[in-house]
């Protein structure tokens, strides 16, 4: 039995392994692509841009360094070459290895984004906890605070948050100081979203797991309301939004890019941002790898979490 | 084996009856509606609601606070903020609409593919699917307007593909499901020729959660289109879209706070018009049939991705 | 003393304009030792009636007694908190569907051992010898392996052995079991029924909730038959099951199959009128006829899911052959695959090995496209009708799409309408949608639609499973009209014996993808040769005779 | 030989001047209770891009100088008078024929790294900004003329000209010319990016991308310019330089205490600002071209005088810029900012006549108006192509652009605004694809006029760039400019440029809107900050808090 588990278990690995690295190959494969879609001249991009005034001979160095007068296969091979050694090439603007600039950001964004994360869970579990199934309004209030939740554009909610608890309250810093207290307002704004889509869908389940047969057996056997809650329901309840949190990451990172530039932190989106203000090329593909990087971790482990919550599934199963 | 009547469910409401079909209207939907209305009324016709000209500069009536005469302010032009909020509704909403279309569009094309085209164009299908789900909506939106360079077309396109994946993995299940749902069975067992299935049976079943689909998506493409804008690099002022508005507003933040607020409430307030009435689209035709996409749609952009 | 005590217990739903009674005057008591039965078909009440006995009628339900009083305490008074405390330790409860009144997240020990985690102050050590123990004491082998597993890993008679382990852990003193063998195969019922059988006889007092007249005889001291949330006629168990004092309950009783010969209508018998075999040997005789070509007849079945050493073969070298104008009834227990033989027959899917001919000419191993024009030659009647309609069509479009084309509008309206007709239906459901009828209107318009193609043969896949048991008597009654009327084969596939033995002429009977016994019904049902159809008939709750 | 040219021209840049030094505003209205205090760290927020290299050679635009100039010294500075003074460099000499200057160096002074500042360093970053390897733009054109360097001894730098520069001063005090370590030099552009080493009064400690440049004081520093405040190392103990591009957040860090200082201040909030006693500010338009509209004279329809003409006459300007500026901008009438004292303005030639511009667009042939209003001539439409960058142009300065737009239409121009990334722009640019466009250029001096209206300025470079936005092609502007540029007599040199830019006004190349808008806003806390006479970058080397 064990023995098989552990054979079990190792598939299960190899095969997702295999499909991390299937999809990571073909995300790089799908950016250097579009990337090459790209109007203008590269190696005009990378002197600086059309503003530059980068001489011919200077533009023919470009070309040769980077290769952009080989055909473009080619291009593609020693782009992917160089993608094995974790080579992704030199910032057009910045001037800089690209991996040094991702290693500078990624950290600041991370945090952001796990905390939002943490965060919305923290949310999205009250407001589902303390909504009543009963009571008509209660459910409509519900509904109408996560669709509210869920439809809040970052940029907006920031500015309120600014203008309220920075501004008129003076409770937390505007901008990124460094400290904890900088944090709250970003994470914040990052989380509500995410908070709104999480209890929406754990609201669901948990209706759905509270008006199930297991559950009258439960209270015929005694169980109290709030053991009902969180001994039976909040385990389904929590499932759906399991699955729904890679999802939710790549969302957090796509709203760093606007939370970032206002709250004045520095991380990876606001790099993406500038990047493909001035179409510093190997950037934004650095920044859409880490994404395609992070977000294939983070499905794998909410897999993994998903079977070990749900026996249902079980590592054997496909 | 007989289904014995849940207890916590009235027996005689049970028994189905034509007219107890459809839910009770709440107030929330009859709201929703009539907002939806509105907005239809400013994109066809914004003279009626707001005669006045948008684009009518009053340089010396600048930075006017909300009152009777301009309900919502004036901006830093003199212009009246609610004029222009009705006549940016059109854009605003073709924005959401047109993303709206793209992303499905591109969506049904993929599963359509995937569930028709063979075991191995699922296979592709679902792999590039996988894959586009790895780029971040906001992110891919960015690679698309690298691309194509900013401005609203741009920003449009850029935000219907980037759902587009959310789209085909819930078009894609849906169309299964269908696909081996027992009418299904039932039709091929009448000897109707495939064609005929795939046409009256199983697209209109499977397409009938798009709409709920695309009622949600428009509200949640109306976001992603404005934040674009506010990040520059979608509609750009004096184009009265309500993100651009929003991102020429924010600047005033500290001495204008009408220019911020009210756009943004309308945005809000498009998002949870359209979500109640996707939802609600999607709850009555999930009771109608279990063709609905319960748990699908209902979580809507959710399960794949709001958009 | 009285246990249960229920006086002019009335239990209604919404309010004002709205509200609906579901429950009116129910009155019974249950001793210690004693177990009493409520039947009646859905919507009946008898359901409401135990919940309430629970505190647990439900959201928005109103209830009035005069008296309802569970072991002395007045249950319409407590409040939840001490119904809390009586809920799983004065009174246990057993679902009708194991499948899903476990959690699924939860081990089934976890699960087992609740109440003595909620009303006994135990260890949780002495909490996981009690469940051992409880799970051995109902009858699960290897307790200690399945209190650690999950629901999804047990069979479904392990399942409700589990759950009713969960239900009498707190050794409570009155046992509520609504629908406890529903959905069980006969051999794993009867295990069940004496388990409840035992607990019964140690003094626990049992409110046993069914729609199976044989599984209430087996059980029950006394029977209350409820009808429209009335209490319609009650009275010992052996004087209901023998037609009682009211029309209802004879017509209850009549509506059993069971023992009532073939070609004799369940619902039109007179009360008092003796069956009357007669006919039954004659029309066994007929399909019998030398010579006749089967309409449907298959060989060497063979099909096997999943590849590998996942492979499961569902079917494993069937015969059957259907002649013309008679019923082959196929039965056996969930899993046997009687229901892969069925699609096999219906070419919905092909055959690993072996060949499907209909009338003659090949009907597997062909091209879809040859087929096509065959197929309105084979019928299928499912289960459940409302899974195989278009969800967005009406009676009438459902039923024309089964006619021949090239007929207009209003043609098909009327052959629509003539094929209600032929179901006994009225014309005015042609605009309704089929989600909007009752069960048995449903399955009639499933038959309906089938007979619209002007089939040879039907396969019948459990048809009146889901149905009430005087729904299901009218539409067996049906099926026996139409194929007299129209000379069709039936292939009857059902897990009930009863059903079977009422409406087939020859019998199959399957166990793990075989075809264990065949031969005419009556020879099967009264001598059975192999081991299997021996121990099949003998778990069936018969009714004591009358 | 003259000895160091003295005395400016026009004071018309006294007023503007005067606000200059913010320690007289703030020390006035406040009563000086203490002494400067020595301590603390300034929190300075800057809403320009984020320099990409700190080392002001390399590129060379506004941010970097906003930067460079806490750190790194020039060899010249100027005055609030528009004087070049002496910082790095105590005197100089220039040879009659105007093609060699001897700069003698302040003694005593080391970089701090520890090398000492000498002639061979004065060489040595000549050099530097000469190496196309450099990547130097700005410092690059400056030194143009410069053909070599020597370093006669340690404290005197001979430089060679190959032909007479009258702005080589002006030029030497830009903070993009500014004197690094050749040590420093040495460690390779990527190490010089990030730490340049420089004389200033603060030392570049670290830089976290995206996030701040942390500078320390100078504890040695000894090499002030001239017109200086304070001697010696400066009070604070260092300066955090944090990069904040949204500009309600800045101001809301501003307001929390956050930060001291930020730039890029939005009209609305000047405004504000003006009412709050804990806010002070700082007003230091930049040096160079005024804010203007550049007409496309290379083409249709601006290659006809009265058109452009025509189109000056339709806009409003003046309105438009009391709305938005609300009184924080002042109009101009010059191609120069008013902090030049060589600015010549002349405000007859732009005053709004709306009558005057349909007469002289009907004159010109475009008499015709089409359904929309607007003015055809042979079935071309007037539209004119209005490219913006958005990262150029603040939103004050779009919504001005938006109200011009409305104003040109009513004299039946169709003014295309459209809005473009840096990039988009250029291109535009380089496509002639263009005929309105603003684009401020910031420069020490009137020498910039030859930059941007010398007919060489309309041959683009290989990567299409060139300055002449207006395509001024007149050979009587080109003759006064190069006579100005090797005509080193100040008044000689101002009457040259004054002409230079009459016709410039004349020809009705430009539509000049105001001065490049440089606003800081201080807290209260902050005293004797300035903003240094050269490129109107703010200084903290005699700044302290209380």
């Amino acid at each position: 039995m064990s023995g098989s588990r552990a054979q079990a278990i190792v598939r299960w690995t190899a095969r997702t392994v295999l499909r991390a690295t299937v999809v990571l190959w073909a995300s790089a494969t799908l950016v250097f692509f579009i990337t090459r879609l790209v109007p203008g001249d590269p190696a005009e991009a990378a002197l600086g841009g059309p503003g530059s005034q980068a001489s011919e001979e200077a533009l023919d160095a470009v070309r040769q360094r980077y290769g952009f007068d080989q055909p473009l296969i080619v291009q593609y091979g020693i782009a992917m070459l160089a993608l094995l050694r974790l080579d992704l090439g030199t910032s057009y603007a910045l001037r800089q290895p690209v991996v040094q600039i991702l290693a500078d950001t990624v950290p600041g964004t991370a945090t952001l984004a796990v905390l939002a994360l943490l965060l919305a869970w923290a949310m999205a579990l009250a407001l589902t906890l303390s909504h009543t199934r009963s009571s008509r309004a209660g459910a409509a209030i519900g509904d109408t605070v996560e669709i509210v939740a869920s439809a809040v554009p970052h940029f907006w909610l920031a500015t309120i948050l600014i203008a309220v608890f920075s501004t008129a309250l003076a409770w937390f810093p505007p901008v990124s100081t460094g400290t904890p207290a900088g944090l709250v307002l970003p994470v914040v704004t990052l989380a509500v979203p995410i908070a709104g889509f999480l209890a929406h869908v754990m609201r669901g389940s948990l209706d759905e797991a509270l008006s199930a047969p297991f559950a009258t057996s439960a209270v015929a056997r005694g169980e109290t309301a709030t053991g009902l809650r969180f001994r039976h329901a909040l385990r389904h309840a929590a499932l759906p939004a399991l699955g729904l949190s890679a999802w939710a990451f790549g969302y957090l990172i796509g709203g760093a890019v606007v939370v970032e530039t206002i709250f004045a932190r520095p991380g990876l989106g606001r790099s993406l941002l500038q990047a493909v203000t001035v179409r510093d090329v190997p950037v934004v593909t650095g920044v859409v790898l880490v994404s395609a990087l992070v977000y294939v971790i983070l499905t794998v482990v909410t897999d993994a979490l998903t079977r070990i919550i749900d026996p249902r599934i079980g590592i054997v199963t496909r | 084996m007989t289904h014995t009547t849940s207890p916590a469910v009235d027996p005689l409401l049970a028994v189905p009856t034509p007219g107890r079909r459809w839910r009770r209207v709440t107030l929330g939907e009859v709201v929703a509606v009539v907002f939806a209305v509105s907005l239809v009324v400013a994109s066809v016709a914004p003279g009626f609601l707001a005669p006045q000209n948008p684009a009518a500069v009053a340089p010396l009536d600048s930075f006017q606070p909300p009152s009777l005469a301009h309900p919502f302010g004036t901006d830093e032009s003199g212009r009246d903020v609610y004029t222009r909020i009705v006549h940016g509704a059109g854009s605003s909403l073709l924005i959401g609409l047109a993303a709206t279309g793209i992303g499905l569009a591109t969506a049904l094309l993929l599963a359509l593919v995937a569930v028709f085209g063979g075991r191995f164009a699922d296979a592709v299908v679902g792999r590039t699917v996988e894959v586009l789900f790895a780029f971040p909506a906001l992110l891919s939106a960015l690679l698309v307007i690298l691309v194509l360079g900013p401005g609203p077309v741009a920003a449009t396109v850029a935000v219907g593909l980037s759902t587009a994946p959310g789209y085909a993995r819930i078009i894609r299940t849906s169309l299964l499901r269908v696909r081996a749902s027992g009418y299904v069975e039932s039709a091929r067992l009448l000897g109707h020729s495939p064609a005929r299935i795939v046409l009256r049976t199983i697209l209109p079943n499977a397409l009938s959660p798009l709409l709920a689909l695309a009622t949600l998506g428009v509200g949640q493409a109306v976001v992603w289109a404005s934040s674009l804008s506010f990040l520059g690099l979608g509609a750009q002022p004096p184009a009265p879209e309500w993100g651009a508005m929003l991102a020429s507003a924010r600047v005033y933040l500290t001495t204008a706070w009408w220019l911020t607020v009210f756009p943004g409430l309308l945005i809000l307030a498009t998002t949870l018009a359209t979500t109640t009435i996707g939802r609600s689209l999607d709850a009555r035709s999930a009771g109608w049939g279990q063709s609905g996409p319960s748990g699908q749609s209902g979580q809507s952009g959710q399960s794949g991705r709001p958009s | 003393m009285t246990l249960l005590a229920v006086e002019e217990l009335s239990v209604s739903f919404g309010a004002g304009r709205d509200r609906t009674s579901v429950v009116r005057n129910v009155s019974f008591s249950i001793a210690p030792g004693e177990c009493v039965a409520i039947v009646g078909e859905s919507g009946s009440g008898k359901s409401v009636t135990a919940r309430t006995i629970l505190g647990l009628a439900g959201t928005g339900s109103h209830v009035d007694a005069r008296r309802l009083e569970l072991a002395g305490h007045d249950v319409s008074r407590l409040a939840e908190r001490e119904l809390q405390r009586l809920r799983g330790d004065v009174v246990g409860l057993i679902s009708q569907d194991a499948l899903v009144s476990l959690d699924p997240l939860r081990r089934v020990g976890a699960e087992v051992g609740d109440p003595l985690r909620l009303h006994r102050r135990t260890s949780a050590r002495a909490r996981r010898r009690a469940v051992v123990d409880l799970l051995a004491r109902v009858g699960v082998p290897r307790p200690e392996l399945r209190a650690r597993q999950y629901p999804h890993e047990l069979s479904g008679g392990l399942r409700q052995r589990s759950l009713i382990a969960s239900g009498i852990a707190a050794e409570p003193r009155l046992l509520i079991a609504d629908e406890p063998t529903t959905a069980l195969d006969m051999t794993v019922q009867a295990g069940i029924l004496r388990l409840l059988a035992d607990l019964r006889d140690a003094e626990t007092g049992l409110l046993l909730i069914s729609h199976d007249l044989g599984v209430v005889a087996s059980l029950a001291d006394r029977v209350l038959v409820m009808r429209h949330g009335r209490v319609i006629d009650e009275g010992p168990t052996a004087v209901i099951l023998a037609g009682g004092a009211h029309p209802y309950t004879r017509e209850l009783v009549h509506a059993v199959p069971e023992g009532v010969p073939r070609h004799t209508a369940l619902l039109a018998r007179e009360a008092e009128s003796a069956p009357v075999p007669a006919q039954a040997g004659s029309s066994s005789q007929m399909p019998a006829d030398a010579g006749a070509r089967p309409v449907l007849s298959a060989t060497g079945l063979e099909k096997s899911f999943g590849r590998g050493s996942h492979a499961t073969r569902a079917v494993d070298g069937v015969d059957v052959h259907v002649q013309s104008g008679e019923t082959l009834g196929v039965v056996g227990e969930s899993g046997s695959g009687k229901t892969t033989v069925g699609r096999l027959l219906l070419a919905l899917t092909e055959p690993d090995a072996g060949a499907v001919l209909l009338e003659g000419e090949a009907w597997s191993g062909v091209p879809e496209r040859s087929r096509r024009p065959r197929r309105r030659l084979v019928g299928f009647v499912s289960q459940d009708t409302s899974s195989t309609v278009d969800p967005r069509w009406t009676v009438e479009h459902v039923i024309a799409d089964a006619l021949p084309g090239g007929l207009s509008p209003r043609q098909r309206r009327e052959r629509a309408a003539e094929a209600l007709a032929g179901v006994a239906l009225e014309p005015a459901l042609l605009d309704r949608s089929p989600r909007t009828l009752s069960g048995g209107q449903r399955q009639r318009v499933g038959i309906a639609r089938a007979l619209a193609a002007e089939p040879r043969v039907l396969v019948l896949d459990e048809p009146v499973s889901a149905l009430d048991a005087t729904v299901a008597a009218g539409v067996l009654d049906l099926l026996d009209d139409l194929q007299r009327e129209r000379g069709l084969s039936y292939v009857l596939i059902s897990h009930d014996l009863s059903v079977i033995r009422h409406m087939s002429d020859r019998v199959a009977v399957m166990h793990e993808g075989r075809i264990v016994e065949t031969g005419p019904t009556e020879t099967v049902f009264t001598a059975p040769e192999h081991e299997y159809t021996r121990r099949l008939l003998a778990d069936v709750p018969m009714r004591p005779s009358i | 030989m003259r000895s160091r040219p003295r005395r400016s021209l026009i004071p018309v840049a006294a007023v503007a001047a005067s606000a200059l030094v913010l320690s007289a505003c703030a020390g006035d209205s406040e009563p000086t209770a203490t002494g400067p205090t020595t301590g603390g760290t300034l929190v300075y927020a800057s809403g320009d891009a984020e320099p990409t290299c700190l080392d002001p050679h390399v590129g060379g635009n506004y941010p970097q100088a906003l930067l460079a100039t806490q750190f790194l010294e020039s060899l010249v500075s100027r005055d609030a008078e528009g004087e070049i003074v002496p910082w790095l460099a105590e005197s100089w000499t220039v040879s009659d024929d105007a093609l060699t200057w001897e700069f003698t160096l302040a003694d005593g002074v080391e970089f701090t790294d520890g090398t000492p500042f000498d002639a061979e360093a004065v060489k040595v970053n000549v050099e530097h900004l000469q190496d196309p390897a450099t990547q130097s733009s700005t410092g690059y054109l400056a030194v143009e003329k410069v053909a070599s360097v020597e370093a006669v001894d340690d404290l005197t730098a001979r430089f060679t000209l190959s032909e007479p520069d009258s702005a080589l001063l002006e030029s030497l005090s830009q903070p993009w010319l500014a004197i690094e370590s050749p040590a420093g030099i040495a460690r390779g552009m990527e190490e010089n990016c990030e730490s340049p080493v420089g004389t200033g009064p603060f030392v570049v400690d670290s830089w976290a991308k995206q996030d701040r440049v942390t500078l320390t004081r100078n504890d040695d520093y000894s090499s002030p310019p001239a017109d200086a405040l304070h001697d010696g190392p400066a009070y604070l103990d260092g300066i955090e330089w944090r990069f904040i591009p949204d500009s309600a957040s800045r101001y809301a860090a501003l307001q929390a205490g956050e930060v001291q200082v930020i730039d890029n201040v939005q009209p609305d909030v000047l405004v504000q600002a003006e009412g709050s006693d804990s806010l002070v500010e700082l007003d230091a338009p930049r040096p160079g071209s005024s804010n203007r509209i550049e007409l496309n004279s290379g083409k249709a329809p601006f290659d006809d005088v009265a058109v452009r003409e025509a189109f000056i006459r339709s806009v409003n300007v003046d309105d438009a810029v009391s709305s938005l500026f609300q009184g924080t901008a002042e109009r101009s009438f010059s191609p120069l900012a008013s902090v030049e004292p060589a600015a010549y303005s002349d405000d007859s030639l732009f005053g709004y006549d709306l009558d005057e511009a349909n007469t002289l667009l009907d004159e010109a042939g475009w008499s015709e108006k089409d359904s929309d209003g607007v003015r055809t001539k042979d079935g071309e439409r007037l539209t004119l192509a209005f490219p913006v960058s958005t990262n150029q142009s603040i939103p004050a300065e779009v919504s001005l652009f938006e109200q011009l737009q409305a104003g040109a239409k009513d004299a039946g121009f169709d003014v295309q605004l459209d809005l473009l990334d840096l990039a988009s722009w250029y291109a535009a640019l380089g496509a002639n694809d263009y005929d309105l466009v603003s684009a401020p250029y910031t420069k020490v001096g009137p020498d910039v006029l030859r930059i941007l209206y010398h007919s060489d300025g309309i041959v683009p470079a290989p990567s299409g760039y060139f300055a002449n936005h207006a395509q001024v092609d007149d050979t009587a502007v080109d003759a006064l400019l190069d006579e100005a540029s090797a005509t080193l007599d100040e008044a000689d040199r101002a009457a040259l440029y004054e002409e230079a830019q009459a016709d410039v006004l004349e020809g009705y190349y430009i539509l000049p809107l105001y001065d490049q808008q440089n606003h800081f806003l201080l807290s209260t806390s902050v005293h004797d900050a300035r903003a240094l006479g050269t490129v109107s970058t703010p200084s903290f080397a005699a700044a302290w808090l209380s």
